[in-house]
């Protein structure tokens, strides 16, 4: 397949989407500021070229948060250079990209934990007190004397 | 030059009465309908027909023609004179005929009657429009063809007809025949001149015209002086003098072929190796490009015009002129029929460089010449005198604007039409002929 | 079968056979009437340096024809160049050209190519509306000429149309165009259009007969 | 799973957090070009989104559509999707086979009589039914009977929506889209051969969120991914507009990545999704990677010329057509020229 490797494609900046886009951008942070509202936009809705999809990222530049979300395969959620612009890639389980947004906002809704997980969370946690609490009273009863080393005690939770 | 006008004057009156002897109507309505069309269908040919085909209307050719430029009148569009002759064309000879009869309406009788004016009265088949069309369409041929399908229908201008019948009928122009030439001859004779008529062979066939014959008398001694001069074989012969064709200009075949038949018979008669045509315009585009066609192969003898021929002698050196004695400033003005459409451009410059006249052309002259108005047979056709007038206006400003005094031409028919345009106007440059000129300035 | 499928297929097949059948036709028919022969004595010996000249030259006049035609002058070639560039030199044009006569040729950029459609169709219709009013072009106008003007206007208008992708959408547009041109080819034949064929022959004619008589037309 | 569980509920059985829905929920909305403020909207729709039952009946079809089906990179589809619909039935999919196999099929009808979906992949022959038969049973017997108490059917794939390949002239088989067949019941055509993935999952998704059919163009198509062109969306569209087209498929035009126009594209006429969503997850589509665009969601593609025809190349026939013409018009043009010469000998004669 050396033949076809030896067609160099180069994509120039052809679509002119760019610019268009960063302006948006621009206006939602401005509108984030004076009025706190969000604003998402669907990168994948938008026709670019490769070389402007890679650009758009140069412009933004890399920011401080990177977040790894792992449900329904990998999702990385990170901010931008520029305080308030997120951007949000989800892949699927065979690592294929499933969405690509923008999001101008304090923070990106899908990293605040949600209502329905917590609730979970909390019948959850109570389970493992429960669990961890069971253990040490079958410790007890069964070997008073060792009760002063608890602390290096490893436990295998059956 | 008064002598000249006291004589034309004498000859308009004789004009203004020609019309009462144009013949009465004979064929019914459908007769010259179908006549018309039959010499249509005759007179049309493929390079007409390409022509036709060809025409996008867009009326350039208006630009170029001294009627409509005179008047700005659309009718005078030299393309619509041809508009009936289209539609035949269409109709009956085309290839899409079958297809264009449903959309393209006959022509009929009165239409006809109406184009009268369009391709007589204000059409002198000048050829100027033929020049600046772009499509390279040849109107002026058509106009000929028009008017031999109004000759069928009885439908030519009362002045032509009557010169027509009586040339077919007695064939003689202004009733002046053999007898008048006689006359004239023998007024010549007593003037010291040797008039050869009637000489049995001779090389060069001289022929004159009725107009010359009566009015320009000069010219035609003018001729005969120079002819003496150059020393050649020539003759004049009674039986065919007349070079006039009123059948050209009518449009009647029949009386053009027999006028110029009886020419080529006389010149085979008297076994002429050249015929030269006097002073006239239509007779030269008549004899020089037709009459071979008429006899129906080339012709055994040259057919030469005056002035081409002076010309041809000068360059050949036969001819000698006293230079410089002419002092007034002149301007040249080519007959259509012998410059545009004979080619005839040279040969008279030729002449009057020998003369030394100081010439300086019109704006138009040569092959895009503006015709005088009178050429065709409009000079005869009174209800043509407004037209006439107003595109001789065009004329005088072409001449005036050379500051020439005087005007030198080599046709009758412009020069009558340069006289009594100039009299109308009160215009002052003089007309002069070109044999005239040449004839006062014999070197002995 | 849609508009476009049907002006790109069966339309297109038949204008073009109607057209063929049509020009051949009116060329072979005219061509082949009867021509009259001169038997006088030529002034050139033959007629083809004289009637090649004015092919070309018939549109360069002298000046004392050329100042009252100035106007239709530049105005007709203004915006027949202008046509000829949009129809032959649209980059989108060149593959018809290519599928009909089995080569190309490289093409002007869409900017050139639109302002020479823009400035033809102007002129053209103001020519249209000249002809309406001139004095000598109301007399001799027949509906051949409105017919054949509108017939050329329209490909050039649905064209602009199909290229600024207003109006319908862009399959009713390309099929409108597509159809304009299959009028403008059914029509020619038939129509003044035959000039493109016929202004050659007759030039040549007019050169050839005038420089017979030893005069340059 | 039985029918009347929700998909939220389906979702936590599976362990994916809420955090994961909105992720699914982003995912369709992508999908179905939807704006994104529409999220909270989708994933609340989702969530007490009833199970319907898809029966999936493959005709006279080369399983192109079933490939593209389960290719599709939406969320996690083979977990998903399907958990949400309850696929009771896919000859290729499934294990059961024979009487077994239209057992579930028929109890399945029975069942959720009126609700379920008919998905149909592959066109119906009509010369004759033995053409095609899934145990016996002759397709469009087996569309018939299947279809009786469908709520929608969505025709997967060109052949169903309008015949496709084995529709394309001479159409041996006699093959008819689904909708000659099926006049009664709401048909959804997802076109394109194969369609995009995508597209099949996000008709299916749109049905399962919204509960409704989605708005269809006049051949029926849902307009969310045929509303427009590939032209229209298209990344090269620039180089259209100014005149730059590649001439041949690796000339310098081609390399710098110039409109395929005249390389016979038909993007201009096609209506699809595959410059927005694009193949294989996203990675590409035909122009991007060079080749210009079929038409194949198009009903006739296969019969509209050449693939490498330009549009404006049109189909006029062969040069031997007017070759025909031309000689036909000369010879008349000769005949009524000489007609015309005769009638002017005697007009001539007469006058002379």
């Amino acid at each position: 397949m050396a033949i076809l490797d030896s067609i160099a494609v180069s994509v120039e900046h052809a679509t002119g989407n760019l610019l268009p886009i960063l302006h948006e951008v621009r206006h939602a942070l401005q509108r984030l500021q004076d009025t706190g509202e969000p604003t998402v936009i669907d990168l994948m809705a938008i026709p670019m070229a490769l070389a402007e999809e890679s650009q758009l990222e140069a412009v933004l530049g890399p920011g401080e948060i990177n977040a790894q979300l792992d449900s329904l395969g990998p999702s990385e959620i990170c901010e931008t250079g520029i305080a308030g612009v997120w951007l949000l890639t989800h892949y699927n389980a065979d690592r294929e990209r499933v969405g690509r947004f923008l999001e101008i906002t304090r923070v990106p809704t899908i990293l605040e934990s949600q209502e329905a997980d917590m609730r979970r969370g909390l019948t959850e946690l109570s389970r493992r007190i429960g669990t961890l609490e069971a253990d040490e009273f079958m410790t007890d009863a069964m070997n008073p004397a060792a009760q002063g080393d608890r602390r290096n005690t490893t436990r295998t939770v059956e | 030059m008064s002598e000249q006008a006291a004589v034309l004057g004498k000859f308009e009156e004789y004009i203004a009465h020609l019309g009462e002897r144009a013949p009465a109507q004979q064929g019914s309505d459908d007769e010259r309908l179908a006549r018309a069309k039959q010499a249509f269908r005759a007179g049309l040919d493929g390079a007409m027909a390409i022509d036709l085909e060809c025409c996008i209307h867009c009326g350039m050719c208006a630009e170029a023609c001294h009627f409509y430029e005179s008047t700005q009148q659309g009718k005078y569009a030299p393309i619509h004179k041809l508009a009936p002759l289209r539609r035949f064309y269409h109709r009956e000879l085309g290839p899409l005929r079958w297809l264009f009869r449903l959309f393209t309406r006959d022509i009929s009788l009165k239409e006809l009657g109406e184009w009268q004016e369009f391709v007589y009265n204000s059409c002198t088949m000048c050829a100027r429009c033929d020049m600046i069309c772009p499509m390279g369409i040849q109107i002026s041929p058509m106009v000929g063809v028009m008017r031999s399908g109004l000759a069928a229908a009885e439908l030519v201008p009362r002045a032509l007809a009557a010169g027509t019948l009586e040339q077919k009928q007695q064939g003689t122009v202004f009733g002046t025949g053999a007898a008048e030439l006689v006359k004239t001859v023998d007024t010549l004779r007593q003037q010291g001149l040797v008039v050869n008529l009637d000489k049995d062979t001779a090389d060069i066939m001289l022929l004159s015209t009725a107009m010359d014959v009566n009015v320009y008398t000069r010219s035609l001694a003018g001729m005969v002086k120079i002819m003496n001069g150059l020393g050649v074989d020539w003759t004049l012969r009674s039986a065919a003098f007349e070079a006039t064709n009123f059948g050209m200009l009518s449009g009647d075949r029949e009386a053009e072929e027999a006028a110029t038949r009886r020419i080529i018979d006389e010149a085979l008669a008297c076994g002429a190796k050249t015929i030269i045509i006097p002073e006239c315009g239509h007779a030269y585009a008549e004899l020089r490009w037709e009459a071979a066609n008429i006899h129906g192969q080339p012709l055994p003898f040259e057919v030469v015009a005056i002035s081409e021929f002076l010309g041809r002698e000068l360059q050949a050196g036969r001819l000698k002129l006293k230079s410089s004695a002419i002092k007034q400033r002149v301007t040249y003005h080519d007959p259509c029929k012998m410059g545009r459409l004979g080619g005839v451009l040279d040969e008279p410059r030729a002449l009057l460089d020998a003369l030394g006249v100081e010439l300086t052309e019109m704006e138009s002259h040569g092959a895009t010449n503006y015709c005088c108005g009178g050429g065709g047979g409009v000079m005869l056709i009174e209800g043509a005198a407004m037209l006439r007038q107003r595109a001789f206006e065009i004329k005088m400003r072409q001449v005036d604007d050379t500051g020439a005094d005087a005007v030198v031409t080599t046709c009758d028919s412009c020069r009558t039409t340069f006289i009594t345009g100039a009299q109308n106007a009160n215009w002052h440059t003089s007309v002069e002929s070109l044999v005239e000129l040449v004839a006062e300035n014999l070197e002995d | 079968m849609t508009l476009l499928d049907f002006a790109r297929g069966p339309a297109m097949q038949w204008a073009l056979i109607i057209f063929t059948i049509g020009i051949f036709w009116r060329l072979v028919g005219t061509v082949l009437l009867y021509r009259r022969r001169d038997f006088s004595q030529p002034r050139r010996k033959s007629g083809l340096p004289d009637g090649a000249r004015a092919i070309v030259m018939r549109s360069v006049l002298p000046p004392e024809l050329e100042h009252n035609i100035v106007f239709q002058h530049v105005t007709g070639y203004l915006w027949h160049i202008g046509y000829f560039v949009t129809v032959l030199f649209l980059g989108t044009h060149i593959p018809f050209f290519k599928s009909l006569l089995g080569f190309g040729w490289p093409h002007l950029p869409n900017a050139i190519v639109m302002i020479a459609a823009a400035v033809s169709l102007a002129v053209l219709v103001m020519l249209l509306v000249r002809r309406m009013l001139h004095p000598v072009l109301q007399k001799i106008s027949t509906s051949d000429d409105y017919i054949s003007v509108i017939v050329t206007i329209l490909p050039l208008i649905t064209g602009l149309i199909s290229y600024a992708n207003i109006g319908f959408i862009k399959e009713t547009n390309l099929a409108l165009h597509i159809l304009s041109v299959e009028l403008l080819l059914l029509w020619f034949p038939f129509g003044k259009l035959m000039h493109l064929f016929m202004t050659f022959p007759s030039r040549y004619q007019v050169g050839a007969a005038f420089g017979r008589r030893g005069v340059k037309a | 799973m039985s029918n009347s569980m929700t998909l939220a509920e389906i979702l936590e059985r599976r362990g994916v957090s809420r955090r994961g829905f909105l992720k699914f929920s982003a995912g369709i909305a992508s999908l179905m070009a939807m704006p994104p403020s529409m999220i909270p909207r989708i994933a609340a729709a989702l969530e007490n989104a009833r199970r319907p039952s898809l029966i999936y009946l493959s005709f006279q079809e080369c399983t192109g559509c079933t490939e593209s089906l389960t290719r599709s990179h939406a969320p996690t589809l083979e977990g998903l999707i399907f958990e949400a619909i309850s696929l009771d039935y896919h000859h290729t999919l499934q294990a059961a086979a024979g009487y077994g196999a239209e057992a579930a099929r028929l109890q399945a009808m029975e069942e959720n009589a009126g609700s379920y979906l008919v998905a149909v992949d592959g066109s119906v022959p009509l010369a004759d039914p033995g053409y095609s038969t899934i145990a016996g049973v002759s397709n469009v017997d087996m569309l018939r009977e299947t279809a009786e108490g469908a709520a929608a059917i969505i025709a997967i794939g060109t052949c169903a929506s309008f015949g496709g390949i084995p529709h394309a002239n001479p159409n041996p088989t006699g093959a008819v889209p689904i909708s000659d067949i099926v006049k009664d019941k709401p048909i959804i055509n997802v076109s394109g051969c194969p369609p995009i993935p995508t597209v099949i999952t996000g008709v299916l998704a749109q049905y399962l969120t919204f509960g409704k059919l989605p708005e269809l163009d006049d051949l029926g198509r849902p307009k969310a991914f045929f509303g427009q062109t590939i032209h229209d969306r298209c990344y090269r569209r620039p180089f259209y507009e100014k005149g730059q087209y590649a001439e041949t498929f690796d000339d310098e035009g081609a390399r710098k990545g110039w409109c395929l126009f005249r390389l016979g594209c038909k993007g201009p006429v096609t209506y699809n999704a595959c410059a927005t969503l694009k193949w294989n997850a996203g990675t590409s589509f035909p122009i991007e990677s060079g080749h210009g665009c079929l038409g194949c969601s198009e009903p006739n593609f296969w019969d509209k010329g050449s693939f490498y025809d330009s549009l404006s190349a049109t189909q006029w026939g062969s040069p031997a057509n007017l070759g025909a013409a031309a000689l036909a018009g000369a010879a008349i043009g000769a005949g009524s020229a000489m007609l015309a010469r005769r009638q002017q000998k005697k007009a001539q004669e007469k006058q002379s």
